[in-house]
């Protein structure tokens, strides 16, 4: 599993992450909610050690961050992380040169799914596109943790309902998966775990299932809560 | 190792269309400087032979023979070597900005590599390395061929012999082409040395973004004082070091300077990088 | 492997080329001219341990080599190696440098500065305290029995205020420190002789054997004929300050040259005429103990004219038979230590090497320097010794 | 066999009324297989972790049973099959009181009015049919 523990984390004087502290299980979906800017993103990047923290600690199964927890983990920003000029299968050799358990037959099944030319500049895509190719990216490699930002975020209906789909495929099935969204509403079926987040600090972590079971609440009933509370 | 090769083998990649327009620019500037400087020569010795009726070796003994130094003197040749430093001076800036200015965020891929972050440093070391001798080599290999074109224009006699090297009629080229290997390693050594300062300076930036720009300048005069911190030790203590002592003190301290930038590169890339 | 074909294929370019080029340099000084000495006659164990410092110039290659009994080996023209192993220093530098490591640390490496003996190597030096040419003098001693050294420094009265001191010679003898040195000031020369107690560490007597103001267009030099690359401990300096100026025409009109002969000893200058047919000659004056040589090459050798200073006579010249060159464009290099006299001259098939003994004027030894590449003779290469040393 | 979730009651319960609701149609006749749990979760565009509670909770009250790694199945056994029927129906008599309890009607009327509804509609399908 993945736990962050009381992560402080400053930009100048801003504290942007305040003691932050969850844990997402492997084989289940854990999705970060809160408006935007009260540190989402940052903290999906403490994870990856793309940004650094002020004080606390960030292990993955136990162990901190290194070269091979990339195989083991992969991060999925809200833009794509290839070169513009590349072709989309350019991409896919970069990535099948460096990365191990890089699947080629699921990229291909996935490019087949999204209904994308591999011939095609990254360039050229649509965003939805873009998403898609970017989402391919991660889910193409074997990690037993992935991690997206905002996947479904300024994409048309089309290419959110065909991500949304990838989520109850056999991709994600036992890989921990954390997921960022500032809208709930047309995931909250899909998830395991919500943790809310509201300026830096975790406001409330809590099972979705367990939660409608017990309070028969939604998570967006939580949120009213724990916001206006 | 071979992921270094491969990261080497994409940044390279990456430059290669600029590099050969690069290329092709120098290539074309010298070849045209080596026709129209020889056409020129001739132009104007055809003339004063003609108008004052001089026998060529009474205009030899007035004027002297064309030396190819006056063609490699000449802006054809120089601008476009010029040009190619500029333009490796900008790319050794240009080599990381890119990956995190653009449309893309491609820095992210890099740092997320399932290898040592340092292997990006050198591996965009290398490259630098490679595309400067590249250039070094690309100049070795046109002088010939120039001076074939200055020969097909020029009549023997009206030019003094070429065999002797050329590079040691230019100041700029005495340094980049040393007649001595030792001094090639050593003038490339101090090359690559800068470039691996210039490298840590700009993740200090990127580390630590408007007061790493404070950082990095600091660290690079620190960085500088540290290498010629021998030849300073030696002015205060009034010489009192010979010259093989300093140059071993400066071939330590290069070392150093060059051993810490790498450590330091390392400990941000780890720890402090920012995307 | 293939994908990184560009990669390989520049990496590979680039060695080769670079590989190539340094290779074909290094070649080409590896057959630069090289020189041999043959003897002729004469007792092969004169030029044992001797070291021959010189100078080829043949139309536009120049560069400097070392020529000893064993051939030649060549000092690239500043090359970057030669000049850290102190290579281009003057033999007499290196060698003290050798022997005195520690002492010779910081020390300037012009040899007027230093006065040798048997037991003592001394230092001066006269250090310029920044702005307002203040000076000061820095005498070091060096005892070479106890090896141990001690320096002490004294500050020049304020009148001593110079551009810059070049020191000429220095001589020791019963506690006193003499040093010769022309100072400049803004164009004006001036020859002095400064004094200094060694015992009680000051300055005892500054005086000025010649002083020349620049005139309008007059110009001026003092020159000093003992041999500058050697440290000789000669009790006479023998110097000429020479007025001359530029006519329009470019040409050097000398207004008078007169010479002297400063003793150490008892601190006398002695105005000293050149015989009128010797006049030419004056650059290859050579002052050597109590005897000022001048050697005037003949047809058929050298002739050396003698003069004693003591006798304040011309003695019998003494001539070497050798098959010179009358009007060879070389001077011949010359120098003159413990009374043998080394000569290099230009011979129809290469370079003389004679060395002969003053006293009786018999040749001890003879040899020839020719080049050892023949294929790489050019007719009108000239050859000069800049010192010959024993190391 | 799209399904409309509220986001309410928890997912796995939905999917199990769900298929209770089949069953009890007819939908599904005993011992007749089921979708694996991977095709559910992509059928019903849920998480595969919901879907593999679901029919772990359907093991446990004895609706369907999987031999080995063969696909699962329906019951056969009447007895659980009958529950399942009754356990719809009364619930939805449940919810039918409730909504009607408000509106103070006598009993007996109701069940004339249920009667006279009944008859009608089933003459209808036997027209249709």
């Amino acid at each position: 599993m993945i736990e962050v523990k009381n992560v402080e984390k400053k930009y100048g004087r801003k504290r942007v992450l305040k003691g932050l502290s969850f844990t997402a299980e492997k084989g289940e979906i854990t999705c970060l909610i809160g408006i935007n800017g009260v540190g989402k993103t940052t903290i999906m990047k403490a994870i990856m050690a793309l940004t650094p923290i002020n004080s606390g600690e960030i292990l993955i199964d136990g162990k901190k961050i290194r070269k091979e927890s990339f195989e083991k983990v992969t991060f999925i920003p809200d833009t794509i992380t290839m070169l513009p000029q590349m072709k989309i299968c350019d991409a896919f050799s970069f990535m099948a040169d460096f990365y191990k358990n890089w699947d080629p037959q699921r990229a291909e099944e996935l490019l087949q799914f999204f209904k994308l030319d591999p011939t095609e500049r990254i360039a050229n895509l649509s965003k939805g596109n873009m998403a898609k190719v970017n989402m391919i990216l991660g889910l193409a490699l074997n990690v037993d943790y992935l991690l997206m930002d905002e996947p479904f975020s300024g994409i048309d209906i089309f290419s959110r309902e065909q991500i949304a789909e990838v989520f109850t495929s056999h991709l994600i099935e036992d890989r921990g998966v954390i997921i960022t969204t500032h809208e709930i509403s047309d995931i909250e079926h899909l998830i395991d775990r919500a943790v809310l987040i509201d300026n830096g600090e975790v406001l409330k972590e809590f099972s979705v299932e367990e939660v409608r079971e017990k309070e028969g609440k939604s998570v967006v009933d939580v949120m009213r809560e724990v916001y206006r509370g | 190792m071979k992921n270094y090769l491969k990261l080497l083998n994409f940044e390279v990649n990456r430059f290669f269309k600029l590099y050969l327009t690069l290329i092709g620019l120098i290539i074309v500037s010298q070849f045209i400087g080596a026709i129209v400087v020889s056409k020129g020569y001739m132009n104007v010795t055809d003339q004063v032979i003609n108008k004052n009726q001089l026998s060529v070796s009474q205009y030899i003994k007035e004027y002297g023979l064309f030396s190819f130094e006056q063609f490699v003197g000449s802006e054809w040749f120089v601008l476009p070597i010029l040009f190619s430093i500029a333009m490796l001076m900008i790319y050794v800036f240009f080599i990381w900005y890119r990956d995190w200015f653009g449309k893309n965020t491609f820095i992210y891929r890099l740092l997320m590599l399932p290898t040592e972050r340092i292997t990006i440093y050198f591996a965009k070391l290398t490259t630098i390395m490679l595309l400067v001798l590249g250039l070094v080599t690309l100049q070795i290999l046109l002088i010939p061929i120039e001076i074939k074109i200055v020969t097909s224009i020029i009549p023997t006699d009206f030019r003094s012999d070429f065999s002797s090297s050329h590079f040691d009629s230019l100041e700029m080229l005495v340094w980049l082409y040393p007649n001595a290997f030792i001094e090639f390693i050593l003038i490339y050594g101090v090359g690559l040395i800068l470039v691996a300062v210039l490298f840590t300076a700009i993740l200090i930036e990127r580390s630590y973004g408007l007061k790493g720009i404070f950082f990095a300048i600091v660290y690079g005069m620190l960085s500088f004082g540290v290498f010629i911190a021998p030849i300073l030790l030696n002015v205060f203590s009034n010489d009192y070091f010979y010259a093989l002592e300093i140059f071993l003190m400066l071939l330590v301290m290069s070392i150093i300077v060059l051993g810490s930038a790498i450590w330091i590169a390392n400990h941000l890339l780890k720890y402090k990088i920012r995307v | 492997m293939k994908k990184y074909w560009k990669t390989i294929l520049m990496s590979l370019i680039i060695v080769t080329t670079i590989g190539s080029y340094y290779i074909q340099q290094a070649m080409a000084s590896k057959n630069d001219i090289s020189f041999k000495i043959e003897t002729t006659r004469g007792n092969k164990g004169e030029i044992d341990n001797l070291i021959l410092q010189a100078s080829y110039q043949s139309d536009d290659t120049y560069h400097r080599l070392n020529i000893s009994k064993e051939g030649s080996t060549n000092q690239k023209s500043g090359s970057f190696v030669g000049e850290l192993i102190g290579q281009y220093k003057p033999l007499m530098i290196q060698k003290y440098i050798q022997e005195h490591r520690k002492f010779m640390r910081g020390k300037e490496i012009n040899p007027g500065q230093y006065f040798e003996d048997e037991d003592r190597l001394i230092y001066t030096y006269f250090r310029s305290k920044g702005l307002g040419n203040l000076f000061t003098l820095q005498i070091d001693t060096l005892d070479k029995h106890t090896n141990d050294s001690s320096s002490f420094e004294i500050n020049m009265p304020d009148q001593v205020r110079y551009d810059w001191i070049t020191e000429r010679d220095v001589y020791v003898e019963n506690g006193k420190i003499k040093i010769i040195a022309t100072s400049y000031l803004n164009g004006d020369e001036e020859l002095h002789l400064y004094t200094v107690d060694k015992n009680k560490k000051e300055l005892e007597h500054d005086s000025i054997l010649a002083k020349l103001q620049l005139e309008e267009r007059t110009k001026v030099i003092i020159q000093v004929f003992n041999d500058y690359n050697k440290v000789q401990n000669e009790n006479y300096i023998l110097y000429m300050v020479e007025k001359y100026k530029y006519l329009e025409n470019g040409e050097r009109e000398i207004i008078s040259n007169p010479m002297y002969l400063y003793n150490y000893l008892n601190n006398e200058v002695k105005e000293w005429t050149i015989p009128a047919e010797l006049k030419s000659y004056m650059n290859s004056i050579i002052l050597q103990g109590t005897d000022i040589f001048i050697p005037v090459r003949s047809t058929n050798g050298l002739v050396v004219n003698r003069y004693n200073i003591e006798k304040k006579q011309w003695e019998e010249p003494i001539n070497f038979k050798y098959p010179s060159i009358a009007n060879a464009k070389e001077e011949p290099s010359l120098q003159i230590t413990d009374g043998k006299l080394y000569l290099v001259d230009r011979v129809s098939d290469g370079h003389l090497f004679l060395i002969g003994d003053l006293r009786t004027g018999e040749s001890l030894y003879e040899g020839k320097i020719i080049i050892e590449n023949k294929e790489k003779l050019d007719a009108d290469y000239s050859l000069y010794i800049e010192q010959i040393a024993n190391i | 066999m799209t399904v409309k979730f509220n986001n309410r009651d928890p997912v796995y319960v939905q999917v199990i009324r769900h298929f209770k609701e089949q069953i009890a149609k007819g939908y599904f006749e005993p011992g007749q297989e089921i979708p694996s749990r991977r095709e559910l979760a992509n059928q019903l565009k849920i998480n595969p972790n919901t879907a593999q509670r679901a029919y772990k909770e359907m093991e446990e009250q004895g609706l369907i049973f999987t031999e080995g790694n063969m696909p699962s199945c329906i019951t056969k056994d009447e007895a659980v099959l009958k529950s399942v029927r009754e356990e719809l129906i009364i619930e939805a008599v449940d919810l039918f009181l409730g909504s009607i309890k408000s509106i103070d009607v006598p009993l007996s009327e109701v069940l004339e009015l249920v009667k006279k509804k009944h008859d009608a509609e089933s003459g209808e399908a036997e027209e249709s049919k």
